[in-house]
């Protein structure tokens, strides 16, 4: 019982989004355009409920002394400097908060995300191993479009940048497509069992 | 002191704690990590407040020229309904936001997806392989094939055994020629990555050291 | 008559304009141009905006190029009150504009005039249209349809199912690994960590990853090791403990099940992967779950997850990012068999119906492709076919 | 000799993160420049195209992208630039993307400087048109409507070199420099299989295999993909330490490094397998 109403807001959410897309007539564009307004706004809001778990992990942390508990104020500190300077000072350019944002956390973002120069070199070690014929394929293609990628590849046989054009626009794209038509199927089905209640384990209820 | 020389150095610090990952575990990058995880949630809250709740919501509901527009206490009704799990007792209430939430999202991406991942993929599978020279009719005739026997490899109802099995295998082959080529091909952007970050460590941060330290310019 | 009066417009310009390339000296082009009027727009074309819910007029015009250039112009509408009225003022240079502002079933006159200096100069052709509201948008028909047949069959699969219908599913590698896993992680004494992907919960791999995440929590339940839900979005945190509550409710051992360990760190894609590999290296995981839509953070999680020796299954819908699992993690579910986890897990009848039925889809767009080529490919050389191959991709085209 | 290749095989992967650092490092450091041979490529496609055009062509340059993806598309943009204006190609600037116009602005002008060009009469730029695919539609039937002016509101018939130019049938060639939507697809589609005009262009790595297609339909006549392509281009025109040649330097090192490392572990591999097949 408890999960009725919610399942009938699911049911009326996803069949006026799917309406919306064939329907230009009113109720369903006005439903639909500020659906995903609402949807946007409550997951927005709903930010709040994370930090404050975030906190709650991070004050229980130093409260009962757990282990590495002595990195929590750090996570506490940068949040609160973060937020009241946000709060006071908003986001215009060259205000404490954008300073922060570009001299902090862009870096930061920037240089995990640019760990993965080194993850790819080491995954490529390890992974591309000729074990059978199937990770051969696997290991040819992507040393051919290596190759293909510098200098060097030209330098060895002129016909290699095209054969990295080749398998880039021919085994790659035919590749994309499989995966790609295969998972529409997959998340149609999938949306439908939402829309109609089938999986309703998501709202912690019995299936 | 000078705030962009502070800035650069900043970066740089925690670019360095960050790297130091690389060789293993160690309290610099705890501190690193801790602070990242902390300020970028810090800041995200913030960019949500600024950038969908002030205009999206706020703003609509209460016009610039006065006014309340009543429709946007629904969507505020329901995100304090996301916050009512705060309190066990009321907890339930999210189930209803939940609701909405996953009900838009299902009917979005099933429509989003079908038109994208798939119509627009088949249609662009139809066309005459009998166009070019040899090689092109190859080509071809790889595409469509790989398209094919890829959508073979992911039927579940039926056993991979026989003709069956032989074209999944065909399929699950294309596939791998696929990721392999894929792997490859973004390695240069990835390396652009860690050379902008090279970059910033010896052509920004580096020359910052004899400044400070009053040598040269 | 529109048009008429429009041509009539142009030859008057073109006229003076080539009269004026006539004169000879420069000098006389200036002490000219002072004559000459203000540019107008010409050939404007007004005319319901197709597809939409009413009330809107699409205009098209152009700026004739000879004579001086206006400050602004203006859009003028007439209803058949008489009334007329200036919707918008819009600066030099711009060519079209749509009116949302008119009422559905009325006949609206539209001119464009050009302003100099404060005043009207000159004005373009008048250009009649009648705003209206349509019900479908006619380019997404073939799309409504094949959707619509879709959804029947996948339906139809699921009540069969439903009703005891006996049903295969193939075998999925990474999925009959999955109690491997967890017994593995159980046996060393260490955790199993599950990460649902970057995404909110308005991404159909979220749902599905938290769906499996159902599934996993009670085999960690039963086993009694430890599971940890790092998550990026507090919507996602909010389901995953209801999910893994519930799970631990249903196996009978409410009391294993810790909040604590679902917990949200940051929305940042790289302040979250920053967060994850530190609970990888400090917590040393025997099993990790990468299971929903995952972006550039792919990698830097499932090579930090390898360098901790764990049993890593991997899953997404994201074609760039399943060549980084498949060389990272111990099984990969490509695309579709992330979805179809759920049904391979929990073996129930209703969901190995749907299963079903996205194959049958899948075969009709496989008939569709072979048709669609062999007629592309024959009708080369005889005509006829060509039409098939023609009115297959119109079908699957959408607008 | 067995037991190294063991080692290798199971190489600590911290070994090849320095190794990785290093092939970065040292090459911007040391400011190294490697030859760049460029093979049947479509970037060649593209400078053979244009180095074929009979001089006084016109040509549209249109500059779809931002500053965040100038690092590989701006040098792509000076090398054509200096391509068509060596040619004695008639070059006519546009924008799909509004900050374009101005990056846009930068090559042509210091470039036209550089070669002695004069604005209006050898290049010209009509600035940024929102609309995308439906402007260039209308560009199709008149170019002078959509742009009365040009991006300093020059009038469209106070510049000489535009006096030939009606619509897009008017261009020899079409190159679009682009990093996303709308883009080289909205000039293909639209003015490439509508009005006939040829297609060429430039795009980032990420969208290269995306426009791949077009070339194998022959819809574009050549494309520069990335750093890479850019790096070609330079080197087929002729410039001396390019930019983006510049760049290509830590990029190749690196790869090379990584795809050696794929060769000493197969090596590893296949030495362990024979040893233990032979126990």
């Amino acid at each position: 019982m408890r999960l009725i109403i919610p399942l009938a807001i699911t049911f009326t959410a996803g069949i006026v989004m799917i309406l919306n897309f064939f329907i230009p007539h009113q109720p369903f564009r006005f439903l639909g355009e500020n659906l995903q307004e609402w949807y946007m706004i409550v997951a927005s809001g709903a930010i709040f409920l994370g930090v404050m778990n975030l906190m709650h992990v991070h004050t229980r942390k130093i409260r009962l002394k757990l282990k590495n508990w002595k990195y929590s104020p750090v996570t506490i500190i940068g949040f609160l400097v973060m937020f009241v300077t946000g709060l006071i000072y908003g986001v215009t350019e060259n205000l404490p908060f954008d300073y922060l944002f570009m001299n902090m956390v862009a870096p930061m973002g920037a240089t995990m995300f640019s760990l993965l120069a080194f993850f790819v070199a080491s995954a490529a070690f390890r992974a591309f191993r000729a074990s059978n014929w199937r990770a051969t394929l696997l290991l040819t293609s992507a040393f051919l479009v290596m190759l293909g990628q510098v200098p060097i590849g030209a330098m060895l046989w002129d016909k290699i940048p095209l054969a990295k054009v080749w398998l880039m626009s021919i085994p790659n794209v035919a590749g994309q497509r499989a995966v790609m038509i295969g998972a529409a199927m997959g998340v149609v089905s999938t949306s439908l069992r939402m829309i109609f209640g089938i999986e309703r384990s998501w709202l912690g209820g019995a299936d | 002191m000078n705030w962009e020389i502070l800035g650069i150095w900043l970066g740089a610090l925690v670019t360095l704690f960050l790297y130091s990952f690389l060789y293993r575990d160690n309290p610099f990058y705890k501190f690193a990590e801790h602070l990242f995880v902390g300020m970028s949630a810090g800041y995200w809250v913030i960019y949500n407040i600024e950038n969908v709740l002030i205009p999206n919501w706020w703003q609509n509901m209460f016009p610039e020229g006065g006014g309340f527009d009543w429709v946007w206490l629904i969507p505020g009704i329901f995100a304090l309904f996301m916050l009512a799990r705060i309190w066990p007792k009321t907890a339930g209430l999210s189930r209803l936001s939940l609701g909405m939430i996953v009900g838009v999202g299902a009917g979005l991406n099933m429509v989003s997806f079908f038109q994208t991942n798939a119509l627009a993929q088949v249609k662009g599978t139809i066309f005459s392989v009998a166009s070019g020279g040899v090689w092109d009719i190859f080509s071809s005739l790889v595409l469509v094939v790989g398209v094919v026997s890829g959508l073979v490899y992911f039927f579940f109802s039926k056993a991979h055994t026989g003709i069956m099995g032989k074209t999944a295998n065909v399929g699950i082959t294309i596939l791998m020629v696929a990721f392999g080529a894929s792997f490859g091909y973004t390695i240069m952007a990835r390396l652009s990555l860690l050379i902008g970050r090279s970059q910033f460590l010896l052509e920004d941060w580096i020359p910052t050291i004899p400044r400070l330290l009053g040598i040269g310019g | 008559m529109n048009n008429l009066s429009a041509l009539m417009i142009f030859l008057l310009l073109f006229a003076a304009g080539s009269a004026l390339a006539e004169d000879p000296p420069q000098s006389v082009v200036t002490e000219a141009a002072e004559e000459l009027e203000v540019c107008s727009a010409v050939h404007l074309e007004a005319s319901d905006t197709p597809e939409d819910a009413g009330g809107s007029v699409s205009l098209y015009w152009q700026m004739e190029i000879d004579g001086f250039e206006p400050d602004s112009l203006g859009v003028m509408r007439s209803d058949p009150s008489g009334g007329e009225e200036l919707i918008v003022t819009l600066p030099f240079g711009t060519v079209m504009y749509t009116d949302q502002s008119a009422d559905n079933g009325t006949e609206y006159d539209y001119w464009v005039v050009s302003y100099s200096g404060g005043t009207v100069g000159t004005s373009s052709n008048r250009a009649e249209a009648v705003p209206s509201a349509q019900w479908i948008y006619k380019g997404r028909i073939g799309m409504l349809i094949i959707l619509f047949l879709m959804a029947a069959v996948i339906i139809y699969y699921i009540e069969s199912g439903k009703k005891g219908r006996k049903l295969f599913i193939r075998e999925i590698a990474g999925l009959a690994a999955v109690d491997d896993a967890v017994g593995r992680a159980t046996e060393m004494g260490k955790p199993v960590l599950y990460i649902p992907g970057i995404m909110d919960m308005d991404d159909i791999q979220t749902i599905a990853s938290i769906v499996i995440l159902g599934r996993v929590a009670r085999k960690t339940a039963e086993y009694g090791s430890s599971l940890l839900v790092p998550t990026s979005r507090s919507v996602v945190m909010s389901v995953a403990q209801e999910v893994v509550k519930e799970a631990y409710i249903q196996v009978g051992r409410p009391d294993a099940y810790n909040k604590e360990n679902i917990q949200y760190l940051t929305d940042d894609q790289f302040g979250y992967a920053a967060g994850v590999d530190g609970i990888m290296v400090r917590e040393k995981p025997a099993a990790i779950f990468l299971l929903g839509t995952f972006y550039a953070e792919s990698l830097i999680l499932a090579e930090t997850g390898r360098s901790v020796g764990a049993i890593q299954i991997a899953g997404t819908a994201m074609p760039s990012q399943i060549p980084f699992f498949v060389a990272a993690c111990d099984y990969t579910l490509i695309g579709e068999e992330l979805f179809a986890a759920s049904a391979y897990l929990s073996r129930e009848p209703k969901l190995l119906g749907s299963l079903k039925g996205q194959d049958a889809a899948k075969l009709f767009f496989m008939i569709l492709i072979v048709i669609g080529v062999v007629s592309a490919t024959i009708g080369d050389f005889w005509s006829p076919l060509k039409s098939v191959a023609e009115f297959l991709r119109k079908l699957v085209t959408v607008n | 000799m067995a037991d190294i290749f063991e080692k290798l095989g199971n190489l600590d992967r911290r070994i090849i993160f320095v190794l990785i650092a290093l092939a970065v490092i040292i090459p911007i450091i040391f400011e190294i420049v490697f030859p760049n041979p460029v093979g049947a490529e479509p970037s060649r496609d593209l400078f053979d195209y244009v180095d074929a055009l009979p001089a006084g062509s016109n040509v549209l340059l249109s500059f779809d992208y931002d500053p965040s993806t100038m690092p590989e598309l701006q040098p792509m943009a000076e090398a054509l630039v200096r391509h068509l204006f060596e040619k004695d190609l008639n070059v006519v600037g546009m924008a799909l993307w509004p900050q374009g116009a101005s990056l846009g602005q930068d090559a042509m002008s210091s470039m036209a400087d550089s070669l002695g060009k004069v604005q209006f009469e050898d290049w010209c730029n009509l600035g940024y048109k929102t609309g995308g695919g439906v402007m260039i539609v209308r560009l199709g039937t008149s170019m002078s409507a959509v742009f009365p002016t040009d991006r300093d509101n020059v009038p469209w018939s106070e510049i000489p070199m535009l006096r030939g130019i009606t619509n897009l049938e008017s261009f020899s060639l079409i190159i679009s420099l682009s990093a996303g939507d709308p883009g080289i697809i909205a000039w293909v589609m639209m003015a490439g299989d509508r009005f006939g005009v040829p297609i060429g262009g430039g795009c980032t790595a990420v969208s290269a295999p995306t426009l791949y297609t077009y070339l194998q339909t022959g819809q574009m006549v050549g494309l520069l993909g990335g750093l890479k392509g850019a790096a070609d281009y330079e080197t087929l025109v002729g410039i001396e330490g390019g930019q983006a040649v510049k760049g290509m330097a830590p990029q190749s090192v690196a790869h090379i490094v990584i795809m050696l490392f794929i060769i000493i572990g197969n090596v590893a591999y296949f030495t362990r397998k024979k040893k233990g097949g032979a126990k």
